[in-house]
């Protein structure tokens, strides 16, 4: 990042852009989330505010603005106020180290900047990522310790619980990609996966024209892993035990409401494009267009607007995913918790462990692939 | 040290929309009279009988501390997945993946020895 | 500038955090201070040129071992320490607090004043020691004796910690 | 020193040698067992700081190193020290500690 | 493949004795003898390795890891295989992978087969490292080693006391010769400064004025010490006293522990050291000499033992007289050639003897044996390959060495008459009491109890002996003489020699116009003698039996002497051992009690009243340790920084 006062301006622009479009999601989210269980489901789901019910969110915000403000008598005040400030973190630091689109450039006063599509580049991208997610469980703990509700800490020990048993498996399925990648920056990911599929076969180079050269192809186990345990990371459904309202009530957010629940929320589904995101850098070519991207380079008149169409691309990639979520989430049934844990850790570790030997094996026999 | 800049910033301005949702949602609200009935935990009518303080599983901080171990273990081979390929085209390739088999020997003994142990079992 | 000022912020985050966890009577509040003191020391390493040991500084501290305290003293609602957190011995309080005054002072009169005999180079901020690739292979090559052994003791910790725990019943249970 | 606002080894060092001296009194001075194995993550982490400070002074990689294997092991102490603390509390409901005094042989 | 050959029974020590402790002796053996056979098949590619070399090449060594290193001393954990160890490794492999087999059968019923095996392969393990440590120190790891196993194995019986007490007196005995023989390491590294061997004997090759007559010369003392540690392992006067009695123990152990293996390790280490030994005249007389008596006076009172095991084992003293007769005249070779042929027929009389017993339900005396030939056909045999070999039969391999050693003892310049004289006797004394033994045993009419059914031994028995009755028949043609290579067709070789001469230090041999006809004279002689005492023998004990009796008490005080062995045990215990107890007792009760323990209290007291002060400052309190450590922390940085 440069010190000029344009690269600042265009950097802080670009960095609150991405904040926004993260939390602007939401609503948008919320809305195909109702609607799509709706639909699921055969029922008409919120049609009455706005075209195809569009603009409830938004009326749901309002009404949110000015519900009551309780707090119980026995939590923690500022425990209790810092949880839902807590929860927005790690998904708009996370958000915001992904790259989202190609690099692009912009000339002022005779001179040509160049800027990355995300807000912060990182040499360790990846290690970043988890880090900071792995701070997420904190706002769980605040809330579920600040509401001084039984309830809520039993949901808020659940939910870090299954939080960091999950992480391992998610950890453990990224060795296998950053083994064939031999990087941690997201950046130089994406830009591995472009073209068509090519790896050396004991010491021939193989190139099939019809598939993108996308990390699935190298790693389909350790994507099927990251995929389950990112549902478990984000505690959503069929992982949602920690809100499993049969049992807690609604978990570490019982005695939450109005705004603050809205900000769990928005907390959540920034979790879910985090996910989404990461998903596709890793194994589906992050805003890389198969068979596209060349020739829309050549096309576009400039790189900033090549750049804005690689992050419809990149975007549409993430809405496929976190529909999938919602997919999901209105498909499977929920797991019991020793079911939960079982999975992640008999199940789901040892899987994962034998993944990453028999990646280590195959690269080191191919000696190469991809890249 | 690049990016230290935008990370604080960031945290920054999240953390301030955060608090600002906070305070304009507490002074927006209505404020109603708190009753002590309202105070009270609800339990389908009746006043409550357990005590405050909670009985919960060992299982989650035996859970927390499995995890602190088998973290550090996968932290430990990310800078080996790293430049496993780069070990590779040194010529170093056996030698290395031996390293990391006699590491991840240690981990999967370790973790049949939880399982058979029963220390991951949820009842 | 701008390193002047970030230094500053961090330094003044975890030394603050790190008085806040040895002050503060309610051990929750103590780990909170911990979370914050771990990561402004993590935000030194970045401004140390080792991001990646600042960023497992978090994944491991902040991620898992805070995570680990902040249980316990969650499950055992452990609330303030009394009206005095601090343990109270007839002559051996005064000597610790003589002696933490001693290493004090020692510490700054030799390290701020006298810190001759070591030859410095300026670093260059753009110097590849740190970067994760290097420190990989000088760990994988010449502490690899070293990693085998830390392998064995994560192997060891669990099954001490889980033979410690092999008892039947909760936190509160009679 | 030369001019203040520029930040030298001894920035670091002072604050690596004030967190060790916080960590230190935190340790000889509490009460609660949990809050003494917090204070020797700290003066861990101190000792870390500084490790990594010379490391990058020095122009040497295994600050950075040394400094990985001593987070890791960090870890693993706490893990065992807590657990410790666990057993104990959940059979004498206490973590003062001067009963630690009374496990002696 | 080094370390398959070394920890190959050492992997199996651990299995037997730690992890499967198996009631089963077929799957505790089916175990030692995998370790054993992967141990021997392991030497014999070694064998063929070191063939393959030029001759000047034939020394592979092996590092396993710095032992001790002080300065400039330096004592690794290292191992050689030249030609020498090569032969004792086949030979402890080899007879070591037999014995084990027959151990299957022969403690099928025992009761703690897992511990016995494992012992047996610790056993082997530790003379591995004694054949193949590359300097003393790790020869002498595996001279205390092998004397560890040999004790535990003596007492491998120990709820039976006399059994415990003669594992006992082994260990003891061996002590006297293990300090002896730390004396001897500590003289010779103070000669040359170092305790590798290779370094050692050339430190003696190149230095020719090492050579020294003197009695008091370091070199001779040296020589003596390390002799006196070969007399504790090799059962020589006056230390023998040891070996009989450790027939106590299982008989395969005595098989391969006290007569192919570990009793030879004095040869060995003298072959091994054999430039330091030439430099010393004096020490090699000495030598020469208590080989010489030991093979007489063992051999007499082997003449009217009456229990098998001891027989033998008095065989195996005079035996190893024999061999160190032979180091003494400097004919290493010959030591080297009887070492070998010697373990397979001495291994293999104790084998059959161990089916004799086994088949009489643990009875060892021979008044209740005799005519056994007729109920076990294959020990028989085997018992009399054997003893043909044992007797010097011409063409039996104990003829080739027993002969070599003889004319060596007449011929070399460091040989006499005398020795030749008392050699011969001793021969003749074999002769006759191994004849007896085959009489007593197989042939004539049977003195079986009524209610003992004699059978032949299992296959797993069986086969060991016959392995090792081809071995003893033909082992000799590998050690032909020059001599009697002179008068063969096609003049063969003495490849044994040949094999380890780049060891041996040059040591020349008189060379006479008329050494054949002396040497041939002197072996007719020796073979006439032989004839006639086994006759005499076959005469006593089956033509007439009656007659040995009457000879008996017609010379009723050496018959009694020899009986009573000497009275060298009772001697002992008179003159060494009860002094020894009586003075140890005085010193007790007047010196120890009055005197030393008075001034250890005071010191005692004094201590605890310091200490009942100094308690104050162990209080318990974690807190104020740390106070303890922040001192010490606040005096190093003021001190370092």
């Amino acid at each position: 990042m440069g010190a000029s006062g344009f690269e600042i301006v265009v950097n802080t622009i670009k960095m609150l852009a991405i904040f926004l479009l993260m939390v602007q999601l939401v609503p948008i989210l919320v809305w195909v989330e109702r609607r799509g269980s709706a639909y699921i489901q055969n029922r008409f789901g919120p049609n009455r505010v706005g075209p195809l019910g569009l603009t409830q969110l938004l009326a749901d915000a309002v009404k949110f603005l000015f519900k009551e403000e309780f707090r119980p008598p026995s939590s923690v005040a500022f425990m209790y106020y810092a949880a839902p400030v807590l929860a927005l973190i790690p998904g708009a630091l996370a958000f915001a180290a992904i790259p989202l689109s190609a690099p692009f450039t912009l000339d002022y006063d005779g001179q040509t900047y160049n800027f990355l599509f995300q807000s912060y580049q990182l040499g360790a991208g990846i290690v970043f990522v988890l880090a900071v997610s792995s701070l997420g469980a904190y706002a769980l703990l605040f809330a579920g310790w600040g509401s001084g509700n039984k309830y809520s800490l039993m949901g808020a020990l659940r939910a870090s619980a299954q939080m960091i048993s999950y992480e391992l498996a998610l950890g453990l399925s990224l060795v296998g990609i950053l083994m064939i990648y031999g990087t941690f920056s997201f950046s130089e990911m994406v830009s591995a996966q472009q073209g068509p599929l090519n790896f050396v076969l004991f010491g021939t180079p193989v190139v099939i024209d019809f598939l993108p050269n996308w990390g699935i192809f190298y790693q389909p186990l350790g994507f099927i892993l990251f995929f389950a345990a990112t549902f478990a990371e984000t505690n959503r459904a069929p992982f949602d035990l920690p809100e499993a309202e049969a049992e807690l009530v609604a978990g570490y957010h019982t005695e939450y409401g109005g705004l603050k629940m809205l900000m769990f929320y928005i907390g959540e589904y920034g979790h879910m494009m985090v996910a989404s995101a990461l998903l596709t850098t890793f194994y589906f070519g992050g805003w890389d267009l198969p068979f596209g991207s060349e020739f829309l380079k050549e096309a576009l008149p400039s790189s900033f607007i090549y750049s804005l169409v690689m992050h419809l691309v990149f975007m549409g990639k993430v809405l496929f995913f976190l529909w999938v979520f919602v997919w999901v989430r209105w498909t499977v049934p929920r797991f019991r918790y020793d079911q939960l844990m079982d999975l992640g850790w008999k199940t789901m570790l040892p899987v994962a462990l034998a993944n990453t030997v028999a990646t280590a094996v195959i690269v080191v026999l191919f000696n190469s692939v991809g890249r | 040290m690049e990016a230290l800049v935008p990370i604080l910033v960031l945290t920054l301005v999240v953390a301030t929309f955060g608090s600002l949702l906070v305070y304009v949602s507490s002074i927006l609200g209505p404020k109603k009279h708190y009753t002590r009935t309202k105070y009270m935990p609800y339990e389908c009518g009746l006043p409550g009988t357990e005590s405050e303080t909670t009985n919960v599983s060992v299982r989650y901080y035996l859970t927390a501390i499995l995890f602190i171990v088998f973290d550090i273990e996968i932290l430990f081979m990310y800078p080996w997945a790293l430049t496993y390929r780069d070990f590779i085209e040194a010529g170093h390739g056996a030698y290395i993946f031996w390293v990391m088999f006699v590491f991840i020997a240690l981990f999967l003994f370790g973790l049949i020895w939880e399982i058979r142990s029963k220390a991951l079992e949820w009842d | 500038m701008a390193d002047i000022v970030v230094f500053y912020i961090f330094a003044g985050i975890s030394l603050a955090a790190a008085a806040g966890v040895v002050f503060h009577p309610n051990p929750v509040v103590s780990v909170l201070h911990l979370v914050a003191a771990m990561v402004g020391v993590s935000g030194l390493f970045f401004t140390l040129g080792a991001p990646f040991i600042g960023m497992v500084q978090i994944l491991v501290y902040a991620g898992a071992v805070i995570i680990l305290f902040l249980f316990v003293v969650m499950i055992f609602d452990l609330k303030t320490d009394g009206k005095n957190p601090f343990t109270y011995g007839l002559v051996t309080h005064y000597a610790k607090l003589l002696f933490i005054g001693c290493l004090t002072g020692l510490l700054l009169s030799k390290l701020l004043f006298k810190l001759d005999g070591f030859e410095f180079q300026s670093p260059d901020p753009l110097a590849p020691q740190y970067e994760v690739r290097n420190l990989a292979k000088v760990m994988f090559t010449d502490y690899m004796f070293m990693f085998e052994v830390l392998g064995l003791l994560l192997l060891v910790i669990p099954i001490g910690a889980v033979a410690l725990s092999r008892v039947r019943g909760g936190t509160h249970a009679e | 020193m030369q001019s203040s606002l520029s930040i030298e080894i001894t920035h670091y060092l002072f604050v690596s040698g004030a967190m060790f001296v916080l960590g230190l009194a935190g340790v000889l001075l509490r009460k609660n067992i949990i809050v003494i194995l917090m204070s020797v993550e700290l003066m861990l982490n101190a000792v870390n700081l500084a490790f990594v400070t010379f490391g990058y002074y020095l122009q040497d990689v295994n600050g950075a190193i040394i400094t990985l294997f001593v987070i890791a092991i960090a870890a693993a102490e706490a893990a065992v020290g807590l657990a410790l603390v666990v057993m104990i509390y959940k059979n004498y409901k206490e973590t003062n500690i001067r009963f630690f005094e009374h496990l002696k042989g | 493949m080094f370390y398959a050959l070394l920890f190959a029974p050492l992997i199996g020590f651990f299995i037997n004795g730690v992890r499967f402790r198996s009631k089963n002796a077929q799957v505790a053996g089916a175990i030692a003898c995998t370790a054993m056979a992967v141990s021997f098949v392991s030497a014999v590619g070694f064998f063929f390795k070191l063939k393959g070399l030029p001759v000047d090449e034939r020394a592979l060594q092996f590092l396993l890891f710095d032992w001790i290193k002080v300065g400039d001393f330096s004592a690794p954990m290292a191992f050689t295989i030249d030609p020498l160890s090569m032969v004792m490794t086949l030979i402890i492999t080899g007879v070591g992978f037999l014995i084990h087999l027959f151990s299957v059968g022969y403690m099928s019923h025992d009761e703690r087969p897992a511990k016995y095996f494992s012992y047996l392969n610790l056993f082997v393990f530790n003379m591995l490292l004694l054949v193949l440590g590359s300097n003393l120190l790790v020869m002498f790891v595996g001279w205390e080693g092998v004397g560890l196993c040999s004790y535990l194995l003596i007492g491998f019986w120990f709820t039976d006391p006399a059994k415990a007490a003669a594992g006992m007196k082994a260990f003891i005995t061996n002590r006297i010769g293990d300090a002896g023989f730390l004396l001897g390491i500590f003289t010779l590294f103070g000669l040359t400064s170092t305790v590798s061997f290779a370094e050692v004997n050339s430190y003696f090759l190149n230095n020719p004025n090492m050579l020294s007559t003197a009695w008091g010369a370091p070199v001779t003392l040296a020589c003596l010490f390390l002799f006196i540690g070969a007399m504790g392992k090799s059962a020589q006067i006056p230390l023998y006293v040891w070996l009989p009695d450790a027939m106590a123990g299982p008989t395969p152990v005595s098989a391969l522990i006290h007569a192919a293996t570990m009793v030879t390790a004095g040869v060995y280490m003298i072959i091994r050291l054999n430039p330091v030994f030439l430099a010393a005249p004096n020490a090699m007389m000495v030598i020469a000499f208590i080989g010489a008596l030991t093979a007489l006076m063992a051999a007499s009172i082997g003449l009217v033992q009456n229990d098998i095991k001891k027989v033998l084992a008095y065989s195996t003293v005079s035996q190893l007289g024999y061999m160190f007769l032979a180091v003494g005249v400097g004919a290493f070779g010959a030591a080297l050639a009887h070492l070998m042929t010697h373990a397979f027929f001495k291994a293999l009389m104790f084998l059959g003897s161990g089916s004799v017993i086994h088949a009489m339900h643990e009875e060892q005396d021979m008044r209740k044996m005799g005519g056994l030939r007729k109920l076990m056909p294959v020990t028989h045999f085997t018992f009399l390959m054997g003893w043909l070999a044992i007797i010097g039969a011409p063409g039996f391999s104990g003829f080739f060495s027993k002969d070599e050693i003889l004319w060596m003892s007449f011929h070399s310049p460091r040989g006499s008459i005398v020795l030749w004289v008392i050699g011969a006797v001793a021969a003749l004394l074999t002769a006759f009491y191994m004849t007896r033994l085959m009489a007593m045993t197989f042939w004539g009419r049977s003195r079986v109890p009524e209610n003992v059914h004699p059978h032949e031994s299992p296959l797993s028995m069986t086969i060991p002996l016959m392995v090792l009755a081809f071995l003893s028949v033909f082992a000799g043609f590998l050690c032909i003489p020059h001599g009697i290579s002179t008068i063969l067709p096609g003049h063969p070789h003495n490849f044994l020699d040949e094999w380890i001469h780049p060891l041996m230090a040059s040591f020349e041999m008189p060379h006479g116009p008329n050494d054949l006809a002396i040497e041939f004279t002197l072996m007719g002689l020796t073979l006439l003698g032989i004839l006639a005492s086994v006759l005499l023998a076959r005469y006593l004990y089956i033509t007439k039996p009656e007659a040995a009796d009457s000879a008996a008490k017609k010379y009723s005080a050496a018959h009694k002497l020899l009986l009573n062995k000497y009275w060298v045990d009772e001697a002992y215990f008179k003159g060494l051992i009860n002094p020894i107890i009586r003075i140890s007792r005085t010193l007790w009760v007047r010196v120890d009690v009055k005197i030393i323990d008075k001034c250890t209290y005071a010191v005692s007291d004094m201590v605890k009243n310091a200490g009942g002060g100094l308690k104050m400052v162990q209080s318990g309190n974690l807190q104020v340790y740390g106070l303890y450590i922040l001192i010490g922390l606040v005096f190093s940085v003021w001190f370092l920084l």
